[in-house]
């Protein structure tokens, strides 16, 4: 099977180097990109710290360094849309609009959260926003998000499915099952449904290397005749370019299309995970360097679309809905008791 | 009223939902061009179109999991489980996901799901194709079981499981696809959760569901040339059962005998014997006795298949031993 | 004597097995390199080699299965599942092969497999990272299940286990990996299907298995205080469950509850207490009493995970009305 | 990821082509080949009539039409060796050696059956000559094939293990997890085993085409980087040349392969299944031109190997012993019942 595998990071990097009147943003625009990004990692390095304060319990999955992946994909999230993952789930909420409170809230299991302090972590939901969770099992997501695009295509919707996945994931059966009925569905326009793998080289402790012997991960998509390509997910520009592309090309033919997004997990992978044996921290401090957001505020700044006043206020903003986040977690009421019976099954 | 088989009764049940609701979607293996392996979507595709009745991969997990998704997302699908023995593969979606997406997003989700197939065993499928798995999935808050034995029943709890907006494990007495019984004509549903009184009695009740309740039906003649009066009672629903029926009917003979094809440890016979012991234990005149499939996975040779399984000759031992006339 | 943890305790019966036996080897995720998620197999990987201590991709399924070939090709892997909710993906490895291969191989094969991991919940893991599958896994022959809670039988019923011909189904008590206890030096093992008696009493019988025994103990205690004697039954193995010991205590006291932090549907405690009113009918003077896990998915919100498992006051209320103390 | 691809069954015709003395065989070893191909299909064909007599219970799947696959293969079995396969498994048994009658026995349920009646027609276990079953949920036997290699590996045996899964298995999750285990263990040597993707054109009554948008299947080997290659099956002298060659090869290295073998099932799935409405009579009918037996039956003809008259008493032979087994399992008591309870727990 021959796939066309276009290098989209390549291509965008040329078209914005010109400089920010190649881009079809607006500043505010850009700066908004700033402020989403830089408002996640605040958030997330709060989240961590009420963590290891033992405010937060369960587990707690961070996104730190992977921001402008869901960003750059998400920009191209319209009403209808349809977006689930796995449990590192907090920017694809906040993102598609979720506030900080209420997340923050859920984190903390209290009555005001996004599910209600029911789920966690690992369980975001904000319907009304396309954002349909937030799963706990490697692997047990993806076959949904399939079922998602049959249905909008089904119902003429117009809409599409974005399925987030990780790199352990896809050597679990369920990734393989879904993607060949997605292969398989869109063959006819059934399934208008992107593959993200977020390639953040890490399930755990166990580097793509020592979970397979053919690490290009992209290439599996092959097996189901899914059109693919790689992206580097650190490059927001790189990003937006191949995520406006693809779900064009989506929405028109109704086939599914994978993506291999390329970043880093520079933290632990979960909160409670404080040895980090299976790699060096050069390895780390290396992948800092790469820093998508460190990287696009450069990319602004040589731009001239902000200053580094601007970033500093963009900063200081952040950092005040995050620590407002935090207060209204911390002073919202726990669930009421009655919550424990509620949601089993419906009417 | 009309007579029709339990295969059909189930068949029409599905075709007559599709035509009232766009949103009602069939998907399996083999349900199709092929017809279903046993045939009770056989036609559909035909009436419906490819988009509707939808031929899969040999790929429970995926299939079930992608009808999830639809069930989510404003469909109503039905998936055919070929037999409920390939469910193993499916029981992440099943429990992970469908039971519980509503209650881990707090609400958002409803799972408008039937999963349907035959269960069960008798026709020499040995180990690997004979389950009883009505109390292996009605372990789990978040899924109603049902396990409907007549033609009439088959089609109205077909139509109410459609119609409801849950998770409902659907398992048919698939030895029995074949059997005749009185549909009545039209729309007509039968509620969950209520037991039917297949035969009244005063002096022992005898309890089960699926195929074994025309085997009670037989141990209750039986016992009547004896002198004997037993109520049979099919539960109808496993989860939840009805406790109610169940109780009072204790409360009545004093005596009970719960019968089932499934292994004894930590079934349903197990929850029916202990319900009973809690809400009747002062109208109790002997132990709650079991009959439970042997504790062996399901032998080939049909002469141990046959001894495998719970016999007429078995539950009324069991019957006089409650009524202290044998021991 | 000396004391260890319950983890330490784990890693010592592996370890030590490990040096003595070259078929044994062990499988799962994260489990050499990062040490093991809960590091009761932290070490060994330096110990005995990459090869012996496999770090598997995340696919339940297929290393339980690969695993399952290796136990039946000579030699005795164990499985780690990183918790047991992930092994619903592995489900129709454990059922439909590994406890069934040796019947319908007409026993040509034997499968010594211990599949262990922690099981539970307690610690704000939320719907899909809370369960109890004692019962799930117990209600098929052709396994074994147990669950130990202290670190004495942790190590003596590991050292069982990977001796064991048979596919084990190893239950830890996750939220007690710190926990400590007394171990014996050197090798000794404690048997299958045998309860420990670990309170006596006279009054009631209090029944339970791993994480909810000491909760048993500290009611017992609140009775003591209210002038009642309780015996507590550690069940250690779930299937089988030792019949004989449970009986006899009724026989004593005449009088039970059963305790588990899994749903009461379809579970141990069914049929625990379909057993003892079958066997112990005469005896009892109260119904048996049943507290379980409220018939939810688990909940994240602290508040909401306490009141869905069982607590010393329920346990202790349940205790009164068997004794008629309360209503 | 590049595999190489060679197309053994072409190489193998040329080197037949030029008559029997290029063949590494003796005369005695050719014809025993036609015997044993004769005598499955013979034994099939009476144990599809007693199925329909009623005296055959269950499911009963018939290898007839793709004998040639399991023998070339199979010819290279050595002690040792591990043999699993699914429920259609009656050839994989009788080649290895056991007796039509033991098999036929077993078909009938009887005590003197291979598994004691115990298990039937999907369940053929012979542990003795290396066959290790006979599973009958698809997909579900594959993971057990790639521990079965890994041990003999560890225990450096020199051993390998045959796979044998069908074209319908593929797309189940269970066959994804093992090869992805398979290509990273036999990255270090731990995995000798011969994955053999029995495609004989259907799973029950779908086709490959509707069962993937990707229906060169054995590409779907290259995600685990698990060399593979194409022969076709009905072809036995293709089938002897490509398995004496890649077993060889998996022998010395450790490594997996994969083999695509192209058959096709000219038979109903089942023997209950009568409904054929998912292909056409001449769809079939052209698929018994590439019989192959009469294919074999035609060579040895051609290369003077045997005349008819050496192929009636071969058809003649295998007619007595499929009638001689039958009479046994007719004769054959049933299991006793106190086997109902053995073999449930070791000791
Ligand atoms: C079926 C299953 N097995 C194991 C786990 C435990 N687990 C949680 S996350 C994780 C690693 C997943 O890695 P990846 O898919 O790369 O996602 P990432 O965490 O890197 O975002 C594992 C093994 C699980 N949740 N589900
Ligand atoms: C998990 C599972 N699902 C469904 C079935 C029912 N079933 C038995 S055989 C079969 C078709 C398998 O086709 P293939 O793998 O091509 O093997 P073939 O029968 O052609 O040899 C199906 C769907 C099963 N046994 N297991
Ligand atoms: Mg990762
Ligand atoms: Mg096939």
């Amino acid at each position: 099977m021959a796939t066309t595998r276009s290098r989209s990071a390549k291509s965008a990097e040329n078209g914005v180097a010109k400089g920010a009147e190649t881009l079809p943003y607006d500043r505010d625009t850009l700066i908004g990109f700033s402020r989403t990004m830089t408002t996640i990692r605040l958030f997330e390095e709060a989240a961590q710290k009420a963590f290891r304060q033992g405010k937060i319990g369960g587990y707690l999955h961070l996104y730190i360094g992977q921001e402008a992946l869901a960003l750059g994909f998400l920009h191209e999230y319209r009403p209808g849309d349809k977006i689930i993952t796995a449990y590192r789930d907090h920017a694809h909420a906040l993102i598609l609009g979720a506030t900080p409170r209420e997340v923050m809230a859920e984190l903390y299991g209290k009555g005001t959260g996004l599910v209600k302090g029911k789920g966690g972590s690992m369980h975001l939901f904000d319907v009304k926003n396309g954002f349909w969770g937030g799963y706990g099992i490697v692997g047990g997501h993806i076959p949904l998000g399939v079922g998602f695009a049959y249905a909008q295509a089904y119902q003429k919707s117009g809409a599409m499915t974005q399925l987030y996945f990780g790199d352990g994931s896809i050597h679990n059966g369920a990734f393989h099952e879904a993607a060949n009925l997605a292969g398989l569905w869109g063959r006819e326009g059934m399934n208008p449904c992107l593959f993200v793998l977020e390639n953040n080289k890490y399930g755990m402790g166990t580097s793509v290397q020592r979970a397979t012997a053919m690490t290009d991960l992209s290439e599996k998509f092959d097996s189901y005749a899914i059109e693919h390509e790689d992206v580097d997910a650190n490059d927001l520009f790189a990003v937006l370019e191949c995520a406006q592309r693809v779900t064009k090309k989506i929405r028109e033919t109704g086939t599914p299309y994978g993506i291999e997004a390329q970043t880093y997990r520079v933290t632990a992978h979960g909160a409670a995970d404080f040895l980090e044996r299976y790699r060096g921290k050069e390895e780390v401090a290396e992948a800092r360097k790469h820093d998508p957001i460190n990287r696009y505020e450069h990319r602004l700044l040589e731009m001239g679309v902000a200053t580094e006043a601007d970033l500093e206020a963009i900063r200081a903003e952040a950092k005040a809905v995050a620590d407002d986040a935090v207060k209204f977690a911390e002073e919202s009421p726990e669930p009421d008791l009655s919550e424990l019976y509620t949601d089993v099954l419906a009417d | 009223m009309p007579v029709m088989t339990y295969r059909e009764a189930l068949r029409s049940a599905m075709a007559e939902e599709m035509e009232r609701d766009e949103s009602v979607v069939l998907l399996g293996e083999d349900i199709g061009v092929y017809g279903g392996t046993h045939l009770v979507t056989d036609g559909l595709i035909d009436k419906f179109g490819d988009k509707r009745v939808i031929d899969t991969p040999i790929a429970e997990g995926g299939f079930t999991g992608a009808a999830l998704g639809m069930a989510m997302t404003g469909m109503r699908p039905i998936v055919e489980m070929m037999t409920w023995n390939f469910s193993f593969q499916a029981v992440d979606q099943i429990i992970q996901n469908a039971a519980k997406v509503r209650y881990f997003s707090g609400g958002q989700v409803t799972v408008p799901l039937v999963i349907r197939g035959p269960n069960g065993g008798g026709v020499q499928l040995s180990a690997q194709h004979t389950h009883s798995l009505e109390g292996f999935y009605g372990h789990f808050p978040g899924i109603k079981v049902v396990s409907p034995v007549t033609p009439h029943d088959a089609k109205g709890m077909m139509l109410t499981a459609i119609r409801d907006n849950n998770p409902i494990i659907f398992m048919e007495a698939g030895a029995l696809y074949g059997a005749k019984g009185e549909v009545p004509e039209g729309d007509y549903t039968v509620p969950f959760g209520k037991a039917r009184i297949a035969r009244e009695g005063t002096d022992v009740t005898l309890i089960s569901y699926g195929r074994q309740v025309p085997l009670l039906e037989k141990v209750a003649e039986t016992l009547e040339g004896e002198g004997v009066s037993a109520e049979v009672i099919d539960l109808r629903s496993i989860r939840p059962f009805d406790t109610e029926t169940i109780v009072n009917s204790v409360r009545k003979t004093h005596r009970a005998v719960v019968v089932q094809e499934q292994w004894r440890w930590f079934s349903v016979a197990s929850e029916v014997a202990a319900v009973i012991q809690e809400q009747a234990f002062d109208d109790l005149d002997a132990p709650v006795e079991r009959v439970s499939g042997a504790e062996v996975p399901a032998p080939y040779a049909r002469n141990l298949e046959l001894a495998a399984f719970p016999s007429v000759d078995q539950i009324a031992a069991a019957a006089r031993r409650v009524l202290y006339r044998e021991n």
